[in-house]
């Protein structure tokens, strides 16, 4: 009993320190820095303690303490509980996502039994679309919540296309479902354990389908029509300042985390490395002892799972700084023209090969 | 020289209304009564030999101590005779208005905005005349030549 | 459905997109009645930058108005100095040495490269392509080095004077500026790469904003909005100043005269004028480039620190200015937006009685709301970075 | 006992005018704990400005090449372009202001939220340049309080950056009882003729 | 052909627009299926700024000769641009070996200034030569234009190439006077050899 206690405890702190602690600041910077350099320029590389600047890694944490004690501002005749609720609406279902993804396999370490996933839920991916839709509340409520004209339309756009592009995620989905046969996020890990069974390969529309709709959901640049610099001035947090405006940039950043996550497993066969199966593994590093086995082969999968998420997450950031931005209304028409009618024609040969191959 | 073929037909057609002609190096220019300023700049546009359709600058003068204070400008092109006009119609300063140009060239309509707005020249039948560069509150017209270079009217007084 | 809208009861947001808007470059005011996010009415207000050019250029004299004539387009500024120059030039009735010609030919075509560069540049910012934005900057830094050896200033150049320039074309120069179109080039297919083909930016762009040829020409559009429309007008081909006649170069021409065509407009001419700078850099003659008249160019330092006679006529002419004839003139010149013509009138004192520019963004800006009727709000983006509406040119 | 209750009963005054009167540090003996923390928000604040670009007039072209890839701005932490004026705080006017632009000016710099600094970029934003005519505001220290004046027509990038590194320093010895500032002390509708 | 008597500028009648030969920019660029789908065209523009991207990473490691990082970027107080000679930065007075000003306070750069930034009191020596009792350059006002150095007949006041320094936190500190205008003859020796082969005669 205690040892699952700590088990849990151990997984729940190891993901909460990556994500909020290392991923979060770090995406910051990342972007600024790859951003920078892709554009022939250098970013932010000056704020030195002492005579260290290490390349500019002290700027986020100027960016957080500045924002820390910056104004907290409320406009005038805004109700002051849902404009403070709203970040935290839009915070909460990012953060909460990533207790789904399995980071590693099942492991027998001390004669205990460690599922290397914070909460292997059998409805996995349900629980995954159940939070992203609750990050549409948060931002309707700020863009209607801050009685400001460019947040008002911010939040309206916001609102028709993280519902539209839902329904286009979901149904990219149904084809990886239909091939693993099961909604437990760990179990479609663990299938992918052979090169060929990577989801990418069995499901390339569909991946290349909910990429985008994920992109989309979280309303990264191709896709950020809800708070377009150049049209709506910052769209539905417009009148946000100080932590409240960081909290919606966290929860954008974690969602990249997220979505990588969800991707990696779904798609790039989560924690395994290409052609080396647990067993090879195993043996590999049999030298150690039976524990000391586990506890590398364990460290080499996390390792891989993470390399992979951060693959997701840079070419995210490289998408984010190449492209302009869509129109509002061709977002909607890409979403119900082109990628819904594409991922029902996805659908019906996945079932279409299933009947004949399986059978 | 084909150049004054546009002075040649509109002395033709308009001989009262053109007071003087010169091609002063170059540019033809038409000195015109101002009150048929319209029907001469249609028959300019609507010509066979002319097809004057680019209305490319309206402006107006201040000749200060002259007898029709003002003189309002029109430069014209024409694409097909790749040709250049200059129309000017004295303005006095007791009856200071002209009637616009709008319905001839769609072009003219803020331009005539400009010169009500700086010289204080009324156009008649203008579909908007309001005040275009400067602000509602500002009083006179800046660039008569009365009007001192740094009187200011300033919306929001300064602090110290 | 008309029955079910009557008591739907809803009405119009009016939105102000202030001059202070990302999109407006601070400077002009949009008052947009909104149905959802259909453009009911949209009216421009323009004149947030009004400096007064015209009363500061009477109260100097023809000289000191140079430094104005930066500001007027101040994305192309050695083009408004050239456009000055040869309008004062043509009512004292000079002409100014062959070697000058082309040296002004040279500073004007750089001068475009970066207005079009600039121009491209932010319409793609505006459109979210913020990596292409920072590729056309570093190019026309480039250009503005050119532009900095020749003229010593990289934005307010104050290089041509009349009857002449302020100095020669710096050793080097020729060797440089191959250098630096090779880097443009690169840069250019670049943003071609980034921009052209892309579907998302072609979807912005195309069919927006589109302007029928004619409407164009009663509208007064010129310069690459009308070449845009299908209209090959350009001053350079129409009334060839200075040594354009010699200059082998074609004029793009588009189709319906949507921003799409702009772009293309304008990225076509880039690569023109990159070719008159090489031919004219080529053909460039020997010999001085100012007009040795004293009464209206500066004499030699060395006639003013050696002759007395020298001396006493510089004071003559810098306190009261060079004294053109009596009379009036009006000259254009093809700037970056379109044609920019200079009206000069003077009554034979130093001061310029009055000096009114044709602003070629003027009748473009006024265009908007024709062009804008019923479309969408994101669509203001794309067609107001296209007619590159400048604003010390706009309100001078 | 009766030392702690006076000292929480001094503190209980209004904050603020207890900082003015730098009571405060008398009273807690001046711990270094106090300063130190202030060292290290100013440190924070003076290596992150959000920039909101007051772009109107021909500085606009050396924003953009400061802000581009050969000067980088981004190098201070000083390039995100936050175009709402609550998240912003250094408010940099590029560019000549009209008399018809004041007002928006003003009201642009009423909206920031408080930690905030006012750049003064170019020679027309300084004093009003070679425009001293009826259009053009006289400098924009008549509207709203300058931290820092650039001159310069176009000023160079480097002298923006030099004015960005005077700016730092002058972030950096700031101390909280220069907050808040409040709002631009203008009057409406003033009709001044010749000044 | 000329439009007017000969001295006038040349500007001559060319092809009218019905005549000219143009470019059309348009034909080739209706959208091939390859283009109607958004992933090719995503991948070649992610192609370019990877490049971009990986080519500066690399300069990072081993910098083109002659330069320390193939990025773009100058890193402004460590390293400074070369400026050409014809650079107009901070007008400086010129001061003769023995300490005085070469300005005798003609008041030729205060009329042609554009901005009237310059504001002089001329006074006399004992020896009957002129010099400036006060020189105030309103560094607020000066918009960089150079007419003060192409007007002075006696090469009293330069461009220099400085433009340090010049940011204040006051306004009434940028008001310069005439001590710290002064600059040594060598320090601004360049200029005056750049002014003196651009005013010279043969350009006339």
């Amino acid at each position: 009993m205690v040892a699952d206690l700590i088990e849990s405890v151990a997984k729940i702190v190891f993901i909460f320190s990556i994500n909020l602690g290392f991923f979060a600041p770090i995406l910051g910077w990342v972007e600024r820095k790859q951003s920078a350099v892709m554009q022939d320029r250098i970013g932010a590389n000056r704020a030195n303690i002492g005579k260290f600047t290490i390349i500019g890694l002290f700027h986020p944490i100027a960016d957080a303490v500045k924002v820390l004690t910056k104004e907290d501002f409320v406009p005038a005749g805004a109700n002051k509980f849902f404009h403070t609720l709203a970040p935290f609406i839009c915070l909460v279902p990012a953060i909460a996502t990533f207790s789904v993804i399995p980071f590693g396999g099942q492991y027998e370490l001390f004669g205990h039994h460690v599922n290397l996933v914070i909460a292997d839920l059998d409805v996995g991916i349900l629980f995954v679309f159940a939070l992203t839709s609750l990050a549409t509340f948060g931002v309707v409520l700020a863009g209607w919540s801050s009685r400001s004209n460019w947040s008002l339309l911010g939040g309206l756009r916001a609102s028709a296309q993280m519902l539209s592009y839902e329904v286009a995620m979901g149904l990219a989905i149904i084809g990886i479902i239909m091939v693993f046969g099961t909604l437990k996020l760990s179990e479609i890990g663990a299938m992918q354990e052979n090169f060929l069974h990577w989801g990418i390969f069995i499901q390339p529309l569909g991946f290349i389908l909910f990429f985008t709709c994920a992109v989309a959901e979280n309303k990264r640049v191709p896709f950020d029509v809800p708070e377009a610099e150049s049209e709506l001035v910052a769209g539905y947090f417009t009148e946000y300042s100080g932590l409240k405006f960081v909290m919606f940039w966290m929860s954008e950043f974690l969602e990249i985390v997220t979505i990588s996550g969800i991707l990696t497993t779904l798609f790039l066969g989560a924690w395994h490395i290409p052609f080396v199966t647990d067993a090879m593994l195993l043996s590999f590093f049999q030298f150690a002892g039976p524990n000391g086995a586990t506890i590398l082969a364990m460290l080499v999968n996390i390792a891989t799972f993470f390399a992979k998420v951060i693959f997701f997450i840079w070419l995210q950031m490289t998408i984010r700084w190449t492209l302009p931005r869509f129109r509002y209304d061709q977002v909607m028409r890409l979403c119900w023209k082109m990628i819904l009618p594409l991922s029902l024609i996805n659908i019906s040969i996945t079932g279409l090969v299933l009947l004949l191959w399986i059978k | 020289m084909d150049a004054s073929v546009t002075l040649q037909r509109l002395t033709e057609r308009f001989g009262d209304s053109i007071l003087e002609t010169h091609s002063y190096r170059g540019d033809d220019t038409a000195v015109v009564k101002k009150e048929d300023i319209v029907a001469l700049c249609t028959f300019l546009r609507d010509d066979g030999k002319l097809l004057y359709n680019f209305m490319m600058d309206l402006t107006a003068v201040d000749y200060l101590g002259r007898e029709p204070r003002f003189e309002v400008v029109y430069h014209l092109y024409s694409l097909r005779y790749n040709r250049r006009v200059r129309i000017k119609a004295g303005v006095p300063e007791s009856d200071c208005s002209i009637d616009s140009i709008v319905p001839v060239w769609i072009a003219a309509d803020w331009f005539e905005r400009e010169v009500f707005d700086l010289y204080g020249i009324a156009f008649n039948g203008h579909p908007d005349l309001r005040r275009l560069l400067l602000y509602e509150g500002f009083e006179g017209h800046p660039l008569r030549k009365d009007y001192p270079v740094k009187k200011r009217q300033p919306l929001i007084g300064p602090i110290n | 459905m008309s029955e079910i809208a009557k008591d739907l009861h809803t009405e119009h947001m009016v939105i102000n997109m202030g001059p202070s808007h990302p999109v407006t470059h601070g400077t002009v005011k949009f008052l947009v009645t909104l149905d959802g996010e259909t453009i009911e009415d949209l009216k421009v207000e323009i004149g947030y930058l009004h400096r007064g050019f015209e009363k500061m250029c009477e109260s100097g004299t023809w000289y000191q108005v140079f430094p104005y004539t930066d500001r007027l387009n101040y994305v192309s500024p050695l083009i408004n100095n050239v456009g000055y120059a040869l309008a004062v030039e043509k009512l004292i009735g000079i002409d100014v040495p062959e070697r000058c010609k082309y040296v002004r030919v040279i500073a004007c075509e750089l001068s475009r490269i970066a207005d079009h560069m600039t121009n491209v540049a932010a319409g793609g910012l505006e459109l979210g392509a913020f990596t292409a934005f920072l590729y056309f900057v570093e190019a026309r830094e480039l250009v503005w080095d050119l532009i900095e050896m020749l003229c010593g200033a990289r934005v307010t150049t104050n290089y041509v004077r009349i009857g002449g320039l302020k100095n020669d074309l710096p050793d080097g120069f020729k060797q440089k500026t191959l250098e630096v179109f090779k880097r443009c080039r690169v840069l250019w297919s670049d943003v071609n790469k980034l921009l052209t083909k892309n579907r998302v930016f072609i979807d912005r762009v195309r069919d927006v904003g589109t302007m029928p040829a004619e409407e164009a020409i009663a509208y007064g559009f010129t310069g690459p909005c009308l070449r845009a429309c299908g209209v090959p007008y350009d001053v350079r081909k129409a009334n060839p100043y200075l040594v354009y006649d010699r200059m082998d170069f074609e004029v793009p021409i588009g189709e319906t005269g949507d921003n799409f065509d702009k772009y293309l407009v304008r990225m076509e001419e880039i690569n023109q004028s990159m070719r008159i700078v090489e031919q004219a850099l080529e053909q460039l003659p020997g010999g001085p480039i100012n007009v040795d008249m004293p009464y209206y160019r500066w004499q030699s330092k060395d006639d003013i620190y050696n002759r007395i006679d020298s001396l006493i006529f510089h004071f003559k002419t810098v306190i009261e200015g060079i004294k053109p004839p009596p009379g009036e003139v009006y000259l254009a010149v093809e700037s970056g937006n379109g044609e920019l013509g200079f009206y000069l009138v003077s009554d034979g004192s130093g001061k310029p009685y009055k000096c009114r520019v044709r602003p070629p963004c003027f009748p473009l800006t006024a265009a908007m709301p024709r062009m804008m009727k019923g479309r969408l709000i994101a669509d203001i983006v794309p067609t107001f970075d296209m007619i590159n509406m400048i604003g010390g040119e706009c309100d001078r | 006992m009766g030392s702690i209750k006076g000292r929480l009963g001094a503190l209980r005054r209004s904050g603020q005018e207890l900082l003015d009167s730098g009571e405060a540090e008398r009273l807690l003996g001046g711990s270094v704990l106090f300063t130190k923390v202030e060292s290290v928000v100013n440190w924070a604040r003076k290596y992150s400005f959000f920039l909101y670009p007051f772009v109107t007039a021909c500085c606009g072209m050396e924003f953009m090449s400061v802000a581009g890839p050969k000067y980088d701005l981004d190098r201070f932490g000083a390039a995100l372009p936050r175009f709402s004026p609550r998240q912003a705080d250094l408010l940099m006017v590029v560019g000549t202001i009209s008399h018809k632009q004041a007002p928006v000016l003003v009201k642009v710099y009423n909206q920031m939220t408080e930690p905030k600094w006012v750049f003064a970029f170019g020679v027309c934003a300084v004093s009003g340049g070679f425009y001293d005519n009826y259009a053009t505001v006289q400098g924009i220290d008549t509207l709203i309080p300058v931290d820092v004046y650039v001159p310069g027509c176009p000023p160079r990038p480097e002298m923006v950056i030099d004015g960005l590194m005077k700016l730092q320093e002058k972030v950096a010895q700031e101390r909280w009882s220069d907050w808040p500032r409040g709002a631009a002390p203008v009057t409406d509708e003033a009709k001044l003729t010749e000044c | 052909m000329t439009q007017f008597d000969g001295k006038g500028s040349q500007v001559t009648v060319g092809v009218p627009a019905g005549r000219l030969k143009p470019k059309r920019v348009r034909r080739n660029l209706d959208l091939t299926l390859w283009e109607k789908l958004y992933v090719f065209e995503i991948i070649r523009g992610m192609y370019v700024t990877t490049k971009h991207f990986a080519l500066n990473m690399l300069g990072f490691v081993l910098p083109p000769r002659g330069k320390k990082r193939s990025v773009f970027t100058v890193y402004y107080p460590d390293e400074k641009v070369v400026l050409p000679p014809a650079y107009r930065g901070r007008p400086v007075l010129v001061m003769r070996p023995d300490g005085t000003e070469r300005c005798v306070a003609c008041g030729l750069c205060e009329t042609a200034c554009p901005g009237h930034a310059i504001s002089i009191v001329g006074a006399e020596r004992e020896n009957g030569e002129r010099y400036p009792l006060s020189y105030v350059l309103d560094m607020t006002r000066c918009v960089y234009c150079g007419f003060c150095e192409e007007v002075c007949p006696k090469e009293a006041i330069v461009m220099s190439s400085e433009y340090q320094g010049l940011a204040e936190t006051d306004r009434s500190r940028m008001r310069y006077s005439k001590e710290q205008l002064l600059r040594s003859e060598e320090s601004v020796k360049g200029r005056i050899e750049y002014i003196r082969r651009i005013y010279s005669k043969c350009n006339y």
